[in-house]
């Protein structure tokens, strides 16, 4: 019998091992992250990380200050923990991002000041070439060639070459060793569903990984799912988790 | 002197009015997200954003009718919309760089006489970030920049090269700021509105790139 | 206000001209497949097409034997008409094709006997890398490399290169000029759902063209469709008829 | 004095034993979509379909039960099962080239000794179809052939070197045919069982390609 449900997010992600490569889901918003897995990686003490998703992320003490400047707005989740968590706890030796730094003077993304003391390197990223990489290794494409990035520091180091007149950059597939990926609901074959925009980087990075782990609000019976409406299916995911309500 | 110059809003505005009626339209961080709500009437758009979302509606202003999983690229909570569908991350940039959005409004810290754009890494920062702007910038069918004329110390945003590092080359089509619209042709960038009380030569002033004053010039326009 | 939805089927494709790429939907099986829309493009009379697809099609008679061959099993729709018809309507120069010749030494299927004629030049494509090229297409991705091909006919003519040891095949978007999608559902903004087995090719190729066709069983009121469920995004389609029930 | 051969419901039953629980798992046309009601009791599989659905049920042999958009990659009817889910073409074969299905049970006109496989173009064809079998040679993470041993006209099938165009290099793993089970390995063609009745030297008298006779060769096992 197929059952992908694991009791608890530390026995889910017991096999992270130093050096590995961690795709880590959501954008780096209030919804969609797939926070009691990154605190359980931390809990792991695993070293040397490399983590890759869409932003640097916010040391905890940040965390907070984020929460209560954006309660105006919207209420985060009060276990919300991300890459910088990771950052936080010297994981992390190097990171695939689109987003490493605050887009302001004030404040500092987790990564960013990593970077600054020269403890990391980063392989900085445009969003949906991220995207597509991490797609790729889902799908078995080597490489492929997009015309962004052309003309900027995105090209360096990259193999250039025109199609149809237009220059265009060479992109590896990045598969990961583990996804972290924030579902909804699930069911025992580890089939996902989402809700809005938490389905994100989420449902990318599901199957980009040797092993994909999935946080979840809700189990359901085999069935519950709409055949029409399931966005992962279970053969991406190797492992569910279920969250406590908090 | 100081003149008044337009508010963010007035850009936004100003913006919005490129919009016809059925385009899919990505707003960047900023100014240009104030678009959202400033759609010329009876134009029906669709918004596109980043983390896969399409067709949602207004910013919601109220916490307690937010929904952590209906936000747009800038975390901000929005209101659903009949219509609206979801994408995952890899699927949104494919509508991205698919050349699928009519129109993608972004902020700028430098724009060049030729449409390069330069918006990613801020001058003095060490490490900037790519967002999905660069993918926008590249992509978009049309590039339109909503910024102040000049920086916060009075330095000239619409340059004759970039000198902060490019987001994409030859990528901006307009530039609407807090004193001017701008369109960028093959000639070089053609002055088309000036913000009620400023001449052509004072925006001039504030702008090292050469401008060419269009002969149709007039008042920034934000009704027809 | 948005409204993509076309009164008939020879108005949504009035346009298709000369030398056009028709990318057609379906698998070549009983369901999925938009023979209303390929009924229509071969009354416009466009020449010289080239098509792109799963398989070679039936001619009309063949159809009827094949209706009446598969009859113990599951009824055709009585409208049935592939990418065969526009061959038999001579309007075929070049198939783009994963599947075009039968796989038994009886019966063959119709571009099959037109290549046998000499009259039609063939691409041939696994059918995973057609898929991947649509959908290249769609996604702005210039050209990929895939390691299905290496040293079968399939790279013959394309570059060859290593990826992490293993041999890959460069392989080119393809774009159509016109895709032909059958759907299950569709509202005025285009948006698109399936059903079962029918999806196939057909959410592929939509927004895979400079214009995208849907069939559809049914419309409904924007907002009808559930937002998490919607397969194709309304921005990929561009016109959408209604059949009428056969 | 001809022995009697396995029937192809035997064959695609020896192939179903290679299932083990939780396998994803994809068939040909012709016998080994057989397999997918022989299925060894207590094992659950995820069967895929190049159309686009993971997890479907049984073939459907009554008309009347059948939905015209719930086939396999061969046209006919399946039943729906809980678990199932549907994808497009792209992303059904995301799931093959990226490697995500544990066994492909494919047919063929020719298998090597190296494992090559030729299994798309008939001999006197001019034209053959690739149709999905080359993506899922190359990139299941097992493919078993299943076949005839040798051809209507008496040809063997399992060859030194394929005459045919080839689907795959070094592609399949083992070889069940209706006389024996071979497994392809780095020292050649291992023969593993032979059908009631038949010895190692009548299996290698219909197989051009020499065979190493395993140590524990036994009878067909269709049981443990």
């Amino acid at each position: 019998m197929i059952n992908k449900i694991v009791p608890s997010f530390d026995e889910a992600v017991a096999d992270v091992f130093d050096g590995a490569v961690i795709l880590v889901g959501g954008f780096g918003i209030a919804g969609g992250t797939p926070s009691q897995l990154v605190r359980a990686v931390a809990r792991t003490g695993a070293k040397n990380l490399t983590v890759a998703g869409n932003t640097g992320g916010l040391l905890p003490q940040m965390v907070e200050m984020m929460i209560e400047r954006m309660a105006t707005l919207v209420q985060y989740p009060r276990d919300y923990a991300d890459i910088g968590m990771l950052v936080a706890s010297g994981q992390v030796s190097k990171g695939i991002l689109a987003f490493p730094a605050s887009p302001s003077t004030q404040g500092k993304m987790a990564f960013e000041m990593l970077l600054e003391q020269g403890k990391a390197e980063l392989e900085l990223v445009p969003q949906g070439t991220l995207a597509e990489r991490i797609r790729a290794a889902r799908a078995g494409v080597a490489a492929f060639y997009v015309p962004v990035g052309c003309g900027t520091v995105v090209e360096e180091g990259k193999e250039v070459r025109e199609f149809n007149g237009e220059c265009c950059v060479l992109e590896r597939a990045l598969k990961g060793d583990f996804s972290l990926v924030r579902a909804h609901k699930a069911d025992r074959y580890g089939n996902l569903v989402y809700r809005g925009t938490s389905r994100t980087f989420n449902a990318t990075m599901a199957g980009g990984s040797t092993v994909t782990i999935a946080e979840v609000d809700e189990i359901v019976e085999l069935g519950e799912l709409d055949p029409e409406a399931i966005v992962t299916p279970g053969l991406y995911v190797d492992r569910v988790v279920l969250r406590e309500k908090v | 002197m100081t003149k008044e110059r337009l508010d963010e809003v007035t850009i936004a505005m100003r913006a919005a009015k490129e919009f016809q009626d059925g385009m899919v339209v990505n707003l960047g961080m900023g100014i240009p997200m104030l678009c959202n709500t400033l759609v010329p009437e009876g134009r029906e758009i669709i918004f596109h954003s980043e983390n896969g979302v399409l067709g949602f509606g207004a910013t919601i202003e109220n916490p307690a009718e937010a929904d952590i999983d209906l936000l747009n690229a800038q975390g901000q909570p929005v209101y659903p919309k009949p219509g609206m569908c979801f994408v995952d991350h890899a699927e949104s940039f494919a509508i991205v760089r698919g050349g699928h959005l009519d129109i993608t409004v972004l902020g700028a810290l430098q724009v060049s006489e030729k449409g390069d754009l330069a918006n990613w890494r801020m001058p003095g920062k060490a490490v900037g970030s790519l967002g999905g702007g660069m993918d926008l910038a590249f992509r978009a069918k049309k590039v339109i920049v909503c910024m102040t004329h000049t920086s916060k110390d009075g330095q000239p945003k619409i340059v004759r090269e970039c000198t902060l590092p490019l987001t994409a080359p030859r990528a901006v089509s307009l530039i609407i700021t807090d004193v001017a619209v701008i369109e960028v042709t093959a000639d070089g960038l053609a002055l088309k509105e000036v913000a009620p009380g400023w001449t052509a030569e004072e925006v001039q002033a504030l702008t090292e790139a050469r401008l060419l004053v269009s002969p149709d010039l007039k008042e920034i326009d934000l009704v027809t």
